[in-house]
């Protein structure tokens, strides 16, 4: 398992650090701390969100503590030209790539079906619902930017390559599994990026696979890593490494990060049902946050950054909180307009239909 | 006292419960259905009772849980899967429509397929993609299916009973919004075949057919009738495939009317069907074409455009309105 | 000179490849779509013509195959996927109907799946399990798709074409039996709509609508009844998903009768969705019920038995008469 | 790759044979001619069915010769109480199970649809042509095994254990990847054993793998061994021991048999279109008959011997023939009889209708 930073915020030594440590000494402060922002951004963003799903002002809250390590690591790790296909966690990889974080909200406030575009969020596509359906769409947009011949060209500031982000539940499904097959075939730049956060709601990452999920691309011909999920260096250090190679023509590459998911696996579950004891408390000794800050310090942020992080966070949590609370009801012909993009005979039908009907009871009532 | 009242949550957990008591080779398998009890509770305590060698939690892949059961059943056993959520029996779609429901015709009869697989479906809930969706004309296009769904907890429990006994593949579709609502339940008597659909309330000017979530809308909208003078006989269909139709043409030779409500999608639909079959069967009684009331054929909007999306007892009115103006 | 005489299966592969040369985007992927020109040898040359990077043999998995194609399409390209045959798209049917059919609507329109899906369906060629079948009904119910399938040459030239250029997913029904017969396709003109119905037959009588090989069934039927003094309209639908009803209904305006005809189950399928719309649009000009003649609700027989389970010419004018006989 | 025999039909020495070497030294005369008896079986009868396809009296043939060494050293490695699910190519397997060669004429002559059940066979079951599909349900089978605790028990004589099948191409089927999870995670007593024929119709197994299928376990904690597909020996020697292993409780195995389809994929199909030039010519000199011969011949078999198991296999295909020429369409009935097990209102009125349908003609006639 790769671990470049343990868990008292020491950098490490050996293998790994040997192999993996100039990604991070080419780093600068800024950046390094540009990780913790994002990282406290993330979970102070989850915590409001959570409160407004109690509130009643959301359908669900698809928590995401304990994973700010994994997500912000591999996110930094990309470049503006790659393309990110997400499962439905990685709320803090989105806002990194510049997606609002209303969009999230209004997704899960039952006001969109989707909400954005990769255009509009730095190549950040949608969330998929369907376990593991997006780790096929990623590789077959990979295919295309090698139809396109837009990565492999021998220039890293231009060739393009995607990360696809999975859960440890989501590798048993057939199409994860297909994709490893399409994307050894083809030998897609494309990064498989496995969140193990222990648990597929209720269900231990045993139940899924007995060795560990890192393994899973060989008998697909695909090398994997484990990474320590809960060290940010590591995720973010070994990521680009794979993206890297991936941009540069050397095939596809998958990454099992090690972590945990600290909240429920939505407001909608109860982890006291399935969590054995002391297990929570051993992972909160591991938040990822801990480490990293013991990091920053250790290398002489000063109490007032800290502050002004913190406070930025609360700031960008407050504001999203504010406008989602704004978000109403669309108008009911989103229901109609877009399920065809060419025009559609049934769906003017029904949605003149929906219209007469609605009009009917304004007549009535006046 | 045989009868007691329960949510249909409770109901099936009984029903569940009772199955395995009964027969040794009743097996529970699917995602969080052990420890968790699922994410509705439906099979909660069955793993303590019953031990892991009877109820556990596949790993995460429906077409790998439909599959695995059906070589269970193959050997003598007789699973009862969960599909998680409506939603999410499209990767397990080639396992139940190629394999599971051919099996026992490929070997004439002598390897049966019994496998339950249980699916809360519907709308109402308020919920995100896929997680309130009606795939049942899916499975009742299927040959070699049966498809159930009940609307209240005595017929849940009765029904999921007969479905772990048969000796076919049965589809049973849970109307997830009506898990929570309390009825009674007679332990005692069961009154009705698995197959049969029920005369829910009787009434003389129009017939009104739908199943599972849909009838309670029916009910509704049947008594605002009553109070307008209109006199609205509601049929729930319980099975959906096959479907029981004498009942229905029986009250549609007394009201010569017929709306068929469901939340699916309505082209190619279970309401479809119902119309054309009672057209072709009893065209000289109808005084107006079978009228359906569907969800839009959309797929299933945000949770907030919900109200607009499903049929609700005024879109019912409408329709009866529209029947009777014939 | 525009107009030749070829069969349909030569007509599709011309079609594929003038959208081949007119748009660089389109791309065939498959199994065996390659070197072999696919079991059918629909994609027969396109490899030597265009090269690997347009024309690629996919790994062996129709979710893998659908899924990276909805990939593709995200970027821009228009990719033509080839399902082997009727019977093994439903291993993709998760990706085709949770993914492919609504990616355009979560967002917003703004990412369209332009990805066009061939399926060699139907019977009549001999052929064992999982190789003659009529899915239609499972895609037609399914919202964000669009269903077509011609019946002769020349409409598969165009409606491939056409297909091929819609901004929508198109489930594209090639009837296997109809790929060697031979007829004319003019490559100048393009008379209709992708999705109109056509009047292939004029009569006054009775109405008979069916799609894909069923149509030359229903020529082949009103033939013999003209014959027997009976005059039969043929209508061949061409687009399942959606249904052009103006012309159907026009029809029935004039003969009072509707028989609908497929080689799917008759339970729930697009027979059912035709019966039940025309009774409620015309349900005064009917003077019979809307009959239809569908294979029974059974699995697809062992060939030796398929002549007895499609519908044939006879089955049709069974079917005029008992129309005729209200 | 582990080869016992070489292609002169020579046994091989070294580690391979260290290992596995005694399972051949406890094969008796009888039994290893009993191998090549089957391999002509399989061969001889093969060719006549093809025959029979070619006269229009079978809709399909589905060739095997090439894959008798893989196919008949698996099957003889099954105890009796084994189970065998195979693809659809397995003439051989259920032969040697006891299956009537007719049954399976008769499915590819269009007059059932299944033709056999697992116990009139002796636990070879039907054919599955939807690709991968039986693997799963082999692993839900052999999960009933463990239930009814007839493995794994300590008594090779009794324990049970199973055999699947299935093809190079097969193996990129999500279903596939989902038999291995639920195999590796419930640890069932089950082989899955490859036959890696090089193609898949025309697509080449480079399409489906860049690396060797036997390592498409490890990812799922499965071990997996090459074996030369045209080596009766290891087949029969490596497949016993996977078998042996998963009876006592030791999970499951993969094995890939390297082999070679000599014929086409089916009656319907032209290799010509895509077979390298050479490539035939190459795997007709590794004919796994001939390396078989010699070894037998090595040990002093007889032309007696030979000219007998010609004359035996002759009869069984010639009997074979001349009784599926007698099939006949089954009475309609059939279509409507078993798609239900209970009584169904609706097949009784098709049943009804299609009766009353085809009398109606014979009034006419009369
Ligand atoms: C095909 C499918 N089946 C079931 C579900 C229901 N479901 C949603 S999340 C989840 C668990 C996923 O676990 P994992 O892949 O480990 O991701 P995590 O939630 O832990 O991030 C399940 C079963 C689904 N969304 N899709
Ligand atoms: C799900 C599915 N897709 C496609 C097919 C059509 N098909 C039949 S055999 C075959 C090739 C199989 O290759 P392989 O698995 O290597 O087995 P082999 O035929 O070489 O023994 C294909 C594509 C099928 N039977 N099932
Ligand atoms: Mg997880
Ligand atoms: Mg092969």
């Amino acid at each position: 398992m790769v671990q470049l930073l343990d868990p008292e915020g020491r950098l490490t030594s050996g293998a790994d650090a040997e192999r993996y440590g100039h990604y991070i000494s080419a780093l600068d402060d800024h950046t390094l701390e540009r990780f913790w922002r994002d990282m406290v951004v993330a979970r102070t963003f989850d915590r409001s969100a959570a409160n407004l799903q109690r509130q009643g002002q959301l359908a669900l809250w698809i928590p995401s503590q304990g994973q700010e390590a994994a997500q912000v690591g591999s996110a930094h790790a990309t470049r503006p030209q790659d393309h990110i296909f997400p499962s439905y966690r990685e709320h803090i990889v989105g806002m990194i790539r510049g997606l609002d974080p209303v969009k999230i909200l209004a997704l899960l406030r039952g006001v969109t079906l989707g909400g954005w575009t990769a255009e509009e969020t730095n190549r950040f596509h949608q969330y998929t619902l369907v376990l593991a359906s997006q780790t096929l769409h990623a590789t077959g947009y990979a295919m295309g930017m090698q139809l396109d011949g837009t990565t492999a060209t021998g220039n890293p500031e231009s060739d393009e390559a995607l990360i696809v982000y999975f859960g440890d539940g989501a590798s048993s499904q057939g199409d994860a599994s297909e994709a490893l097959v399409f994307a050894s075939s083809y030998q897609t730049p494309q990064v498989f990026f496995i969140q193990n956060n222990q648990w597929a709601i209720s269900v231990p990452v045993a139940r899924q696979s007995r060795v560990p999920l890192a393994q899973r691309g060989f008998g697909f011909g695909m090398p994997g890593t484990r990474i320590d999920g809960n060290d940010v260096l590591a995720s973010y250090a070994v990521t680009r490494d794979a993206l890297e190679s991936a941009r540069a023509g050397s095939g596809p590459a998958l990454i099992e990060a090690l972590t945990y998911r600290l909240g429920a696996h939505t407001t909608a579950d109860d982890p006291t049902k399935y969590r054995p004891a002391g297990e929570l408390e051993f992972w909160e000794s591991r938040d990822p946050l801990i480490r990293t800050r013991a990091f920053l310090e250790s290398r002489g942020a000063s109490a007032a950054f800290f502050d002004d992080v913190d406070g930025e966070a609360a700031d960008i949590a407050a504001d999203a909180r504010k406008r989602s609370l704004e978000l109403t009801a669309p108008d009911r012909s989103v229901m109609f307009r877009h399920v065809y993009a060419e025009a559609h005979p049934d769906m003017v039908a029904q949605e003149a239909w929906l219209a007469g009907y609605e009009a009917s009871f304004a007549e009535d009532a006046s | 006292m045989t009868v007691q009242t329960m949510p249909m949550a409770k109901a099936l957990n009984a029903a569940l419960r009772q199955a395995m008591l009964d027969d040794p080779k009743v097996l529970l398998m699917g995602e969080d259905i052990g420890r968790l009890g699922g994410v509705f509770r439906i099979t909660e305590g069955l793993l303590d009772e019953f031990g892991e060698q009877r109820v556990f939690d596949s790993p995460l892949a429906e077409s790998g849980i439909v599959g695995t059961a059906i070589g269970l059943a193959m050997r003598g056993y007789r699973p009862v899967v969960e599909i998680q959520f409506d939603g999410f029996v499209f990767p397990a779609f080639d396992q139940i429509t190629t394999q599971l429901a051919r099996i026992n015709l490929r070997h004439d009869g002598k390897v049966n397929m019994p496998v339950v697989i249980r699916i809360p479906y519907g709308g109402h809930i308020g919920s995100i993609e896929h997680h309130q969706e009606s795939p049942e004309a899916y499975f009742a296009h299927t040959p070699g299916l049966r498809v159930v769904s009940p609307s209240n907890p005595h017929d849940a429990y009765w029904m999921m009973l007969e479905a772990i006994r048969s000796n076919d593949p049965i589809i049973f579709l849970e109307p997830k919004s009506r898990y929570w609502p309390k009825g009674p339940v007679d332990f005692a008597r069961n009154d009705i075949d698995l197959h049969a659909t029920r005369i829910m309330r009787e009434g003389s000017d129009v017939t009104v057919v739908g199943h599972g979530a849909m009838v309670s809308t029916l009910l509704a909208a049947a008594d605002i009738a009553a109070g307008e003078g209109k006199s609205v006989e509601v049929i729930d269909l319980r099975s959906l495939s096959p479907i029981n139709y004498a009942p229905i043409l029986e009250s549609v030779e007394k009201t010569g009317r017929l709306v068929v409500a469901q939340e699916a999608y309505g082209s190619v639909s279970v309401g479809s069907e119902i119309a054309a079959t009672v057209t072709e069967r009893a065209f000289y009684t109808l005084n107006a074409p079978p009228i359906r009331v569907s969800a839009f054929d959309t797929p299933y909007p945000p949770a907030s455009l919900e109200a607009d999306y499903l049929p609700s007892p005024d879109r019912i009115l409408e329709a009866v309105d529209r029947a009777l103006a014939y």
